[in-house]
């Protein structure tokens, strides 16, 4: 297992409330969870993975996925069960789907 | 008589004295006693025998009895199998729906007031101990039984798990290894019981948990299972 | 074997039919009439079989004539050695024992499968040599030039006394191998399952074959083309829904030929629902050129797919293609008919091929090789690539065609090859490479060429999770390899981008993005299969269906 | 024949919640923001779920309260761990206190999780007691199977504690796997690859024949809603006359299909004209065959 954590520069857009869980930690599958915190605009993000050694493509996956849904105040946690980036991103973007509709 | 039966034989004269009514009749016990000067109902199997649909319907039958005829009776179940029965024809014949209904006849003689103890002898493997002493108001053990989910070559098999790294996690996780002094911590047996046997009995027959469902508690104070009953609770209070 | 115009006049200008006769001869013994029984099987082989002969054994995707290629692994070697083996597809242990034991030891063959690492171990050892790796095609083509089988093994389903055979639902290959034998001189044995007296209709004329041998077991035969939709993930669901919005839709296109892996599967089960909701019914995919996969159910019962033409069966789906003659070829006695070079054909001439690979590199080209193994083509180099000897047009060509027309005078229509892959495959393994293993294979293996399943100048599209780059817009080499690295997600060459360059391809249409493409993400999940289970695809076909038993989850 | 049912058994534990109850109405218990994650996993280097692997909560049912508990099959194939275990019991235990029309549990679950195991059949034992409990103040259980995992193991046993089940087609429930029989008593006992076989054993079909199961339904989140509405507020008596009828019941089976050695054997035995083609029927041409059957032995 590794424990990843990192930090982003928020992009202006923050939820004002709730959250999205989405996926399910599985063999090449995750969940992700999207909750609105108080980060100062900024986005955090703490990834458990069953595969070790992929730290910056996780950091080039979230950071990507921050700037483009432009979000701010938002924690990311991640359990994966070993999904390639292909399912990450799928995941990740219908969070945002998700979290997006939340606040509709 | 097989050497199983013999040692459940002598563990009834050293709990009743000779002259019981207890029958040993391979892989069934079952009949009447006395302990203590109070009438004991007595139920259970030998032989470390698997647990398949007949001989879970014949042990529900035998609670039947006693709730029929013989009303608040204490019963105390003698627990050796080795798990259930693995075979297509009582798959076939739903296992699962005679098991189930075994223990609902074990929970329908402890709303009747009958007081229902269990005691593993022997072995209890997973779904066999389902079936009779986690179906027991409290179960016990004597000491050099077992307990146990799984075989450590099984459970690697099955999980992937390097057997040598099993049998080291077995050593420090009681949520995870086989025997008595595991599942006593996490509250899935009461105790074990040394010395006078039939003190021993008596005292468990008598004693009454105001908890309808200790095991969570006993986990929590004895360190072995330390998370259920705070996370049972927060769920019943809608949290 | 060449001969001088003085040995010719000496030997007469019908040597190989003069040896026919002579092996016929010796070999009559053993037959009543035709018919050759099973236990002397590998008598006839030693009467009939002269060393150094180029033998074929057929093997397709399907049937293999398995009775007869495990009795030559049992022919004496002092009789019959150093055959020249040219088969289309070596699928069996006892293909490669022939060469073990020095019964064989030259091979052209097209694609060895699941045999590529003994293969690739007896190359190594010098007891194969290999004349080439060849599609289906072009073997078939050189069966008819300078590989001309001298014996040949076949499959049947049924033959009856005077020979004549009948190959049920699994013809594929078989005219072409008896065509180029019978032809020329070769000698014919059929492998068959019975032999009956009145056959339901015949495929193979008997006077063309020269001995039959029912088998003691019906012929060897898998279900290669059967995908599970319940294995089909959302990821794959989402590169279908930008084949059918950025491809199928863009072009228009009719008439196409899907590969079988799960990725054309997805679209396959996604007409029905995604395409249909599209208003797209009777406007794409309505002609193709495959097997009679399963997953194609749910688009021929909702009159997506109007006509189907197969290079061989697929099991489990006899009855249902027998009750739907309106979309498949059927002969009168009421069973399908394949034919593998008829498939291939109109598939090489259709208007789009798609299917996924291995490894693409920067410029396109694409590979299934994987480093000790030697696998082969099978037929997916002649679907997956430009027909440049076409001259019909359709709305599809002309499209494609123009948007690959760089300035040029004469119009010209452009087939559509498009390769279908996730960045990365299991294993965090990427799919887009700056080198193919197949350079290494090449060197290991003593190869003319590296074995390139398509090249990169015949392929018009790459789709990946996250887009489709449309390399026909692509104006150089570098604009293609920004545009293939625009969809190459985060693989290393994905990151190799440079994102300005990117940016202005995207606006020019030559990199889209499932926004661009109007693709709803959130649509991206298994609701959208017409049929999720095996147990579906039986429901769709009215139980017509009947999967093999691993198959049935239920 | 266009698909527009969403299906049960392809759908996670909260889109089963989601479709099953009457929208907008629930609120989960313990839900992933708590990462009430199992204690057990990371000490084996294996991912944990913010839920592990059930979803648990309140809400409606065709306007009525109910308690709803939902196993995630795809996280460790709805394996019940310690905290898995303890939200269900929680769950069942809440049943007691707010007395809802039902508690309704969406069983997916391939029974005790080893990786946890011990802590995992004592929690079986926990759920099944409560159960009882709920059950004895006269609020129905109902449990629901369909998914990839069935319901196996300590689980099944749970389900047949239960006073409803429906169950998918694709739904199978027995106590131990056919892969965990074939491995112990070799291929002659059980052959798992025979899948048909399987089904013929342990699926809903051969489960609703033999009177294991209250109904079974097609594979749609609709069909599971419409049965379990049917069964709200509709406890069925626990008393000792109940129970012996049960085993009179059970009894009978076992004497009647003594000598049957595969589902085809005992469905010829009930009666049924065709038995080998059940498999085949759709729900609702198996359900008409189990009703004529119903009606005959009225």
């Amino acid at each position: 297992m590794d424990h990843l954590e990192f930090e982003f520069e928020g992009r202006g857009h923050s939820p004002r409330r709730g959250h999205a869980l989405v996926g399910v930690v599985g063999s090449g599958n995750l969940e992700v969870l999207l909750e609105h915190a108080e980060l100062g605009g900024n986005c955090s993000a703490v990834v458990d993975t069953s595969i070790r050694g992929f730290d910056s493509l996780w950091e080039r996956v979230l950071a990507d996925f921050v700037d483009r849904h432009r979000l701010a105040d938002v924690r990311i946690s991640v359990n994966d069960g070993g999904a390639t980036p292909a399912v990450v991103t799928l995941r990740l973007d219908q969070a945002a789907a998700e979290i997006r509709e939340e606040q509709s | 008589m097989s050497d199983g039966a013999a040692r459940t034989a002598r563990l009834l004269d050293e709990l009743f004295g000779a002259g019981h009514g207890v029958a040993v009749d391979a892989p069934l016990v079952r009949g009447h006693a006395t302990l203590g000067g109070r009438d004991v109902a007595v139920i259970g199997t030998t032989d470390q025998v698997h647990i398949g649909a007949r001989i879970a319907l014949a042990l529900a039958g035998h609670v039947l009895d006693v709730v029929r005829d013989t009303p608040g009776r204490p019963i105390l179940l003698i627990v050796d199998n080795s798990g259930q029965r693995l075979s297509l024809w009582d798959e076939l014949m739903g296992n699962n729906g005679c098991i189930a209904h075994l223990t609902k006849c074990l929970d329908l003689a402890r709303r009747r007031e009958h007081r229902v103890v269990g005691l593993v002898h022997e072995l209890a493997v997973s779904g066999g101990f389902m079936a009779t002493g986690m179906a027991t108001e409290a179960c016990y053990a004597l000491p050099g039984a077992e307990v146990r989910v799984m075989a450590a070559s099984a459970m690697s098999r099955v999980t992937g798990i390097a057997e040598e790294r099993l049998r080291e996690l077995f050593r420090t996780s009681p949520a995870l290894g086989p025997g008595v002094d595991n599942f006593v911590r996490i509250g899935g047996l009461h105790g074990v019981l040394d010395g006078d046997l039939r003190a021993r009995i008596a005292e468990a027959l008598d004693h009454v948990d105001p908890d309808p469902d200790p095991r969570r508690r006993l986990g929590t104070e004895r360190g072995g299972r330390t998370h259920a009953a705070e996370v049972a609770a927060m769920v019943r209070a809608g949290h | 074997m060449h001969m001088s115009t003085d040995g010719r006049k000496a030997a007469g200008w019908d040597t190989i039919h003069r040896s026919y006769r002579a092996r016929m001869e010796r070999a009559g013994r053993l037959a009543s009439g035709k018919v050759v029984a099973a236990d002397d099987a590998v008598s006839l082989l030693e009467s009939v079989l002269e060393p150094g002969d180029r033998l074929c054994i057929e093997g397709n995707n399907q049937k293999h004539a398995d009775f007869l290629a495990a009795s030559l692994a049992r022919v004496s070697s002092d009789r019959v050695h150093g055959l020249h083996i040219v088969q289309s597809n070596l699928a069996l242990p006892a293909h490669l024992d022939v060469f073990e034991r020095g019964i064989a030891d030259r091979l052209d063959f097209c694609y060895s499968g699941p045999q590529g690492l003994r293969l690739a171990r007896l190359v190594a050892e010098g007891r194969v040599r290999v004349g080439a790796i060849h599609t289906y095609l072009e073997l078939y083509s050189r069966y008819f030039s300078d590989l001309t089988p001298r014996v040949s093994f076949i499959a049947a389903d049924a033959a009856d006394a005077a020979g004549n055979l009948y190959t049920g639902e699994n013809t594929e290959d078989t005219p072409a191998i008896v065509e180029a034998t019978a032809f020329k001189s070769g000698i014919l044995i059929a492998q068959v399952n019975r032999i009956v007296d009145e056959l339901p209709r015949v495929d193979v004329p008997g006077d063309w074959v020269s001995f039959v041998v029912e088998a003691p077991k019906p012929y060897y035969i898998e279900p290669i083309f059967t995908r599970d939709p319940a294995a089909i993930t959302d990821v794959q669901i989402l590169m279908a829904m930008m084949v059918i919005r950025g491809l199928y839709q863009k072009y228009g296109v009719t008439r196409l030929n899907h590969g079988i892996g799960f990725d054309t599967a997805a679209i396959e089960l996604i007409l029905p629902t995604y395409a249909a909701d599209l208003g797209l019914q009777g406007e794409i995919c309505r002609y193709m050129s495959v097997n009679p996969c399963p997953t194609l159910i749910p688009a021929i019962e909702s009159g997506f797919v109007e006509g189907i033409h197969c290079a061989g069966s697929e099991l489990g789906m006899e009855r249902y293609v027998a009750e739907r003659s309106d979309v498949f070829f059927i002969g009168r006695d009421g069973t399908m008919r394949s034919n593998r070079i008829f498939c291939q054909l109109a598939g090489h001439y259709a208007d789009l091929f798609i299917g996924s690979t291995l490894q693409v590199d920067l410029e396109g080209n694409s590979s299934t090789a994987t480093l000790n193994r030697i696998t082969g083509f099978g037929g997916a180099p002649n679907f997956g690539s430009e027909s440049r000897g076409r001259r019909h047009g359709s709305k599809s060509w002309l499209q494609a065609g123009e948007e690959a027309n760089r300035g040029r005078r004469m119009p010209r229509g452009r087939k559509l090859v498009v390769q279908i892959v996730e960045t990365f495959r299991e294993g965090l393994e990427p799919t887009f490479v700056e080198r193919l293993d197949a350079w290494d294979l090449q060197q290991s293996f003593d190869l003319p060429l590296p074995p390139v399943m398509a090249y990169g100048d015949d392929i018009t599209h790459i789709v990946t999770e996250e887009g489709i780059a449309n390399l026909l817009l692509c104006d150089d080499l570098l604009e293609r390899e920004q545009a293939i690295r625009g969809v190459a997600g985060y693989t290393p060459v994905g990151l190799g981008r440079d994102r300005a360059v990117v940016e202005r391809l995207r606006k020019k249409g030559a990199v889209a993005y499932p926004d661009d493409l109007g693709v709803d993400k959130r649509l991206a999940n298994r609701d959208l299969l017409a049929a999720r289970s095996i147990k579906d695809l039986v429901h769709w076909s009215g139980g017509l269906y009947r999967p093999p038993a691993r198959f049935r989850n239920w | 024949m266009r698909p527009v049912r969403r299906s049960y058994d392809e759908a996670t534990a909260r889109g089963r919640i989601d479709g099953l109850l009457d929208a907008g109405t629930f609120r989960e218990f313990c839900g992933p923001t708590a990462r009430r994650s199992s204690p057990h996993l990371p000490a084996l280097g294996l991912p944990v779920s913010f839920d592990d692997g059930v979803v648990v909560g309140e809400g409606r049912l065709d306007g009525r309260p109910v308690l709803i508990g939902s196993q995630e099959g795809g996280f460790m194939g709805g394996s019940v761990g310690e905290v898995h275990g303890a939200k269900l019991t929680g769950l069942l235990e809440r049943g007691l206190d707010v007395e809802p029309a039902a508690v309704v549990l969406l069983l997916d679950s391939g029974g005790v999780r080893l990786q946890e195991a011990n802590a995992g059949l004592i929690a079986m034992g926990e759920i099944q007691r409560a159960v009882f409990r709920v059950r004895a103040a006269g609020v129905p259980v109902i449990a629901a199977i369909g998914g990839r995992n069935g319901c196996y193991g300590g689980m099944s046993i749970v389900a047949r504690s239960c006073d409803w089940i429906v169950v998918s087609e694709q739904g199978r429930l027995s106590i131990s796997g056919p892969e965990v029989i074939e491995a112990v008593e070799g291929i002659e006992e059980f052959d798992a690859q025979d899948r048909a076989l399987v089904w013929r054993t342990m699926g809903g079909k051969h489960r609703r024949l033999l009177g294991e199961v209250d109904a079974l339904v097609e594979n749609s989140i609709e069909a599971f809603r419409m049965a379990v509405i049917g069964w709200l507020e509709q406890p069925r008596p626990l008393d000792l006359a109940a129970v012996e009828a049960e085993h009179a019941r059970l009894e009978a089976r076992l004497r009647r299909f003594a000598e049957c050695r595969d589902g085809l054997d005992v469905w010829r035995d009930l009666g049924v004209e065709r038995p080998e083609e059940i498999p085949e029927l759709d729900a609702d041409a198996f359900n008409a065959v189990v009703a004529s059957m119903e009606e005959r032995d009225r």
